[in-house]
C-alpha cells in the first residue's frame, strides 16, 4: 500500500465523529427510521446488521446528507444535520447503485468526483485511488462495459477519492471477488488508521464483525442491539442474530 | 333586438349541469373513500 | 355515516358542525339557493340589453366564473408557497382542492365564453386576450392535476405540485402580455364590448348577486374537495401504515 | 470545501456534454428530427399560396421547441441511470450549481440543434437572412435560455414520474408560449428586413421572461431534489 492519504484530520479525542440522538425519518405515515441513538469516535467502525426493510439504507442516506431527518438530531464531523455542503464534504457514500456515469470511463468518473469535492490535483488523486482499488488497468474503458465487481471497485474509488472522514458503506462487499474484497478491506483499514469513521451495512456476520469496533442490529427502524465488539461473544451474537432475522419485525 | 336567447339558455343549462355534476362526483368520491376507509379499519364490514 | 381518521392526520374526529347528518354541508345548500336566485333574477327580472339581445344574459355567468377560476389559482399559488415554506400537508391539500375546482370553473368560463362570442362576435372562438389567457390557464392547471396523478410518493407529489403551482402563477402575466401584444397587432372586429360598466342598475345588481353566489358555490365545492383530500390521505396512510 | 457555484456548474456542464458527445444519440435524433420536421412542414403548405419566407419564423420556432424537449428529457435520465444523481447530491456543491450546470449543457445542446436548423431553413425555404444572422442568433439565444430554464427544471421533476416523456411536454409547452411567440415575431421582423427597433417590444418580453424564470427555476430546483 503505497502513497499515504494527504489530508489527514483526526478529530479531537473527546467529541464523537458520528453522533445521533433520537434520529427519525418518516415516509407518509411509516417510520422508516424510528429514534436511533448512535455515537462513534474517529477510527471506529460500526457493523450494522438487520433484515431487509429495517431502515439501514434510510439511516445511511440521512447520515450522508441525502435525506433530511424528520425528527431527532445528528452530528457528522461536528456539523449538525442537515448540514448542507459542510457535511457532504467529509462524507463518502457507497451504495447498492454504482453512482457512476456508464458512458464515461472509470478515470473520468473518479476524476469528476474528485473535482466536485475540490480535491487538489484531481487527475493524480483519481489515478492513485483507481490503483489502490486494483482497477487501474481498466481506467480508460467506459464503466458500463465493466463487470459488476469492477464497477463496484470504481464506485468505491469514487466514494473515497476525497479521503472522507466518515465513510458509509451499504453492502460494499456484494459482487466483489476475493481480490476486490481484499482491496476494499485494505483501503478501509488505511482510512481508519488515518482517523476515518466507518458505518458498514452488511448481511455477512463474519466479514462485518472482523472489521468492526462496534456492532448493531437494526429492526423496524430501531437499534435492537448496539455494543462494542470486544464485549460480545461472536458465536452467541450470531445465534441471536439469526433468530432475530428469521422472526422478522 | 336580435333573437339569440338560445345561446344563453344553453349557457345557463351547461353551467348548472357542469357544477352539479362536479358536486355529485365529489359526493360519490367522498362516499367511496369513506366506505373503503370503514372497511379497512374494522375488518370487512359491508354496510 | 361514521367518519374515522387515523391519529396522525389531525382532522376532527367528529364531523364538523357545518355538516348536516346526510353529509351535505350548509355551504352547499346556501350556494344552491344563491345560484337559483341568480338564475331566476337574471332570467325573469333583469331587462334585456338592446344591442346584444338575450345572449347578453351570459354576462351573469361568464365573467363571474372567470373571476372564481383566477381566485382558485391564486389560492393554489399561495398554498404552494406556504407548503414549500412550512411543509404542512394541509396546505398541499388546499392547493390540490383549489386546483381541481379551479379547472372546473375555467372549463365553464371557456364554454360560456364561446357561447357568448358566437352571437356577438360571430365566431365560437376568438383569440381575445382574456379568453386566450383563460385557455392557457386551463392547460397549466390540467397539467398540474396530471402531474399530481403521476407521482405516488405523497411528499414528493406535494413538493412538485407546489413548484408547478408557483411557476404557473408567475407565467400568467407573461402570457397576458404576449397575447395582448399579439392581439393588438391583429385587432379583432369588436362589435359590442361585453360587460362594460355603463349598464343600468338592475343589471349591475344581478351581476353582483351572480358574483356573490358563484363565489359561495366555489367555497362549498372547495370545502367538499378539501374534505375528500383529507379522507383520501387518511385512507392512503391506513393502507400503507 | 467544494468548488464555487459557477465552478461546479461548469464542471457539471462539461461532464454532461462529454457524455452527450460520447453517446451522441440524443443529439443526432434531435437534429435529424428538426431537419425532417423542416422538410415536412414545407410540404404541409401549398407553396404557391404561402411564401416560404412567411413560414420560416413559425416553422423554426415550433421545431426548436420540440427538438429542445427531446434533448431535455435525456438531461436527467442520464443522472438516474445508476443513481449518479446521489453522487452529485452527495457532493459539497450547492443545488443551484447542479441546476446551472445541467441548464448550461442543455443550452449548448439546443443551441447546436438550432445551429443546424437555421441554415437548413434558409436553404429549404430560400429565405435570404440578409446578413441578419447575428440578430437572429441573438433572438435564438434569448429564447433558448428561456426554454432551457423551464425545461431543465421540469425535466428534473418529470424524470421521477411514471410517464415522463408525456409529462415534460405537457408541463412545459404552456410556459413556451411567451417564448415562442415573441421569438417568432422578432424573427419575422428581422427576416423581412424591418429595422431591429420594431422587434424591441417582443425582445423585452423575452428578456423579462428569461430573467424571471432563470431566477425562479433556480430557486425552485432544490425543492425537486431535496427529500
Amino acid at each position: 500500500m503505497t502513497g499515504a492519504v494527504e489530508r489527514v484530520s483526526v478529530a479531537s479525542a473527546g467529541e464523537p465523529e458520528v453522533e445521533a440522538r433520537g434520529l427519525t425519518r418518516t415516509f407518509g405515515g411509516r417510520r422508516a427510521v424510528d429514534g436511533v441513538d448512535l455515537s462513534l469516535a474517529a477510527g471506529d467502525c460500526l457493523a450494522l446488521f438487520g433484515p431487509n426493510g429495517a431502515g439501514k439504507t434510510t439511516l445511511l442516506r440521512m447520515l450522508a446528507g441525502l435525506l433530511k431527518p424528520s425528527a431527532g438530531t445528528a452530528r457528522i464531523g461536528g456539523v449538525t444535520l442537515p448540514g448542507g455542503e459542510e457535511v457532504r464534504a467529509v462524507v463518502g457514500l457507497i451504495s447498492h447503485a454504482s453512482m457512476l456515469y456508464g458512458a464515461l470511463t472509470a478515470r473520468e468518473n473518479v476524476e469528476f468526483a474528485a473535482r466536485l469535492h475540490g480535491v487538489g490535483d484531481a487527475r493524480r488523486t483519481a489515478l492513485r485511488m483507481l490503483e489502490r482499488m486494483r482497477v487501474l488497468d481498466r481506467a480508460d474503458t467506459p464503466v458500463r462495459s465493466l463487470s459488476r465487481g469492477l464497477q463496484q471497485r470504481v464506485s468505491i474509488a469514487r466514494a473515497m477519492v476525497h479521503s472522507p472522514r466518515v465513510v458509509l458503506l451499504d453492502e460494499p462487499f456484494s459482487g466483489l471477488d476475493a481480490a476486490g474484497a481484499a482491496a476494499l478491506t485494505n483501503a478501509l483499514v488505511e482510512l481508519r488508521t488515518h482517523g476515518a469513521t466507518l458505518v458498514l451495512v452488511t448481511h455477512n456476520l463474519g466479514e462485518g464483525l472482523e472489521m468492526a469496533s462496534h456492532a448493531a442490529v437494526m429492526q423496524a427502524g430501531r437499534f435492537v442491539r448496539f455494543e462494542p465488539c470486544d464485549e460480545l461473544d461472536t458465536a452467541a451474537y450470531a445465534a441471536t442474530y439469526r433468530e432475530l432475522v428469521t422472526r422478522g419485525p | 333586438m336580435p333573437h339569440n336567447a338560445g345561446y344563453y339558455h344553453a349557457a345557463y343549462i351547461i353551467v348548472a349541469v357542469v357544477y352539479g355534476a362536479y358536486a355529485l362526483s365529489l359526493w360519490l368520491r367522498l362516499r367511496a373513500v369513506r366506505r373503503k376507509h370503514d372497511q379497512g379499519s374494522n375488518g370487512v364490514r359491508v354496510d | 355515516m361514521t367518519t374515522q381518521f387515523t391519529s396522525d392526520v389531525r382532522a376532527p374526529a367528529v364531523a364538523s358542525p357545518q355538516r348536516t347528518r346526510s353529509g351535505i354541508s350548509w355551504w352547499f345548500i346556501v350556494a344552491v339557493i344563491a345560484v337559483a336566485a341568480t338564475y331566476i333574477r337574471a332570467i325573469y327580472f333583469t331587462p334585456l340589453e338592446a344591442i346584444q339581445g338575450p345572449a347578453q344574459k351570459i354576462y351573469y355567468v361568464h365573467p363571474t366564473s372567470a373571476w372564481v377560476a383566477f381566485l382558485a389559482f391564486g389560492i393554489v399559488a399561495l398554498a404552494s408557497i406556504g407548503y414549500l415554506w412550512l411543509k404542512d400537508l394541509k396546505l398541499d391539500r388546499v392547493a390540490e382542492s383549489a386546483a381541481e375546482v379551479g379547472v372546473v370553473f375555467t372549463s365553464v368560463t371557456l364554454v360560456t365564453g364561446s357561447l357568448w362570442g358566437k352571437p356577438i362576435w360571430g365566431t365560437w372562438w376568438t383569440w381575445d386576450a382574456r379568453l386566450t389567457l383563460t385557455l392557457f390557464l386551463w392547460f397549466i392547471y390540467v397539467g398540474y392535476l396530471v402531474l399530481r396523478g403521476a407521482i405516488e410518493d405523497r411528499e414528493m407529489r406535494a413538493r412538485y405540485s407546489a413548484v408547478l403551482g408557483i411557476l404557473g402563477a408567475l407565467l400568467i402575466p407573461f402570457i397576458h402580455l404576449s397575447v395582448y401584444l399579439f392581439r393588438t397587432l391583429h385587432p379583432m372586429p369588436i362589435i359590442g364590448k361585453p360587460s362594460r360598466p355603463s349598464l343600468p342598475n338592475e343589471m349591475l345588481e344581478t351581476f353582483a348577486l351572480a358574483f356573490v353566489s358563484f363565489t359561495i358555490l366555489f367555497i362549498a365545492l372547495f370545502r367538499a374537495r378539501y374534505r375528500l383530500a383529507i379522507e383520501r390521505d387518511a385512507l392512503d396512510a391506513q393502507e400503507r401504515g | 470545501m467544494g468548488p464555487s457555484t459557477l465552478g461546479a456548474a461548469l464542471l457539471i456542464a462539461r461532464k454532461d456534454l462529454a457524455i452527450e458527445f460520447r453517446t451522441r444519440t440524443a443529439f443526432f435524433s434531435a437534429a435529424v428530427f428538426a431537419l425532417l420536421a423542416i422538410v415536412i412542414f414545407f410540404f404541409a403548405w401549398d407553396p404557391t399560396a404561402v411564401a416560404g419566407m412567411d413560414l420560416a419564423p413559425g416553422v423554426l420556432w415550433v421545431i426548436f421547441t420540440f427538438a429542445g424537449l427531446l434533448g431535455l428529457n435525456r438531461s436527467f435520465s442520464v443522472e438516474l441511470a445508476d443513481r449518479a444523481i446521489d453522487g452529485l447530491l452527495g457532493a459539497p456543491v450547492r443545488r443551484e450549481a447542479i441546476y446551472l450546470g445541467k441548464a448550461l449543457a442543455n443550452v449548448v445542446f439546443v443551441g447546436a440543434v438550432e445551429a443546424i436548423s437555421i441554415p437548413a431553413v434558409a436553404l429549404f425555404y430560400n429565405t435570404p437572412f440578409g446578413g441578419r444572422w447575428l440578430a437572429i442568433a441573438g433572438v435564438a439565444l434569448l429564447a433558448t435560455i428561456g426554454l432551457v430554464a423551464v425545461g431543465t427544471l421540469f425535466s428534473a421533476m418529470a424524470v421521477n414520474t411514471r410517464l415522463s416523456e408525456l409529462l415534460l411536454p405537457m408541463l412545459s409547452l404552456p410556459f413556451f408560449v411567451p417564448i415562442v411567440m415573441p421569438a417568432a415575431q422578432a424573427t419575422a421582423r428581422l427576416l423581412s428586413g424591418r429595422p431591429v427597433v420594431e422587434a424591441a417590444n417582443w425582445l423585452k418580453i423575452l428578456l423579462a421572461f428569461d430573467l424571471v424564470f432563470v431566477a425562479a427555476c433556480m430557486m425552485a430546483f432544490p425543492f425537486t431534489v431535496e427529500e
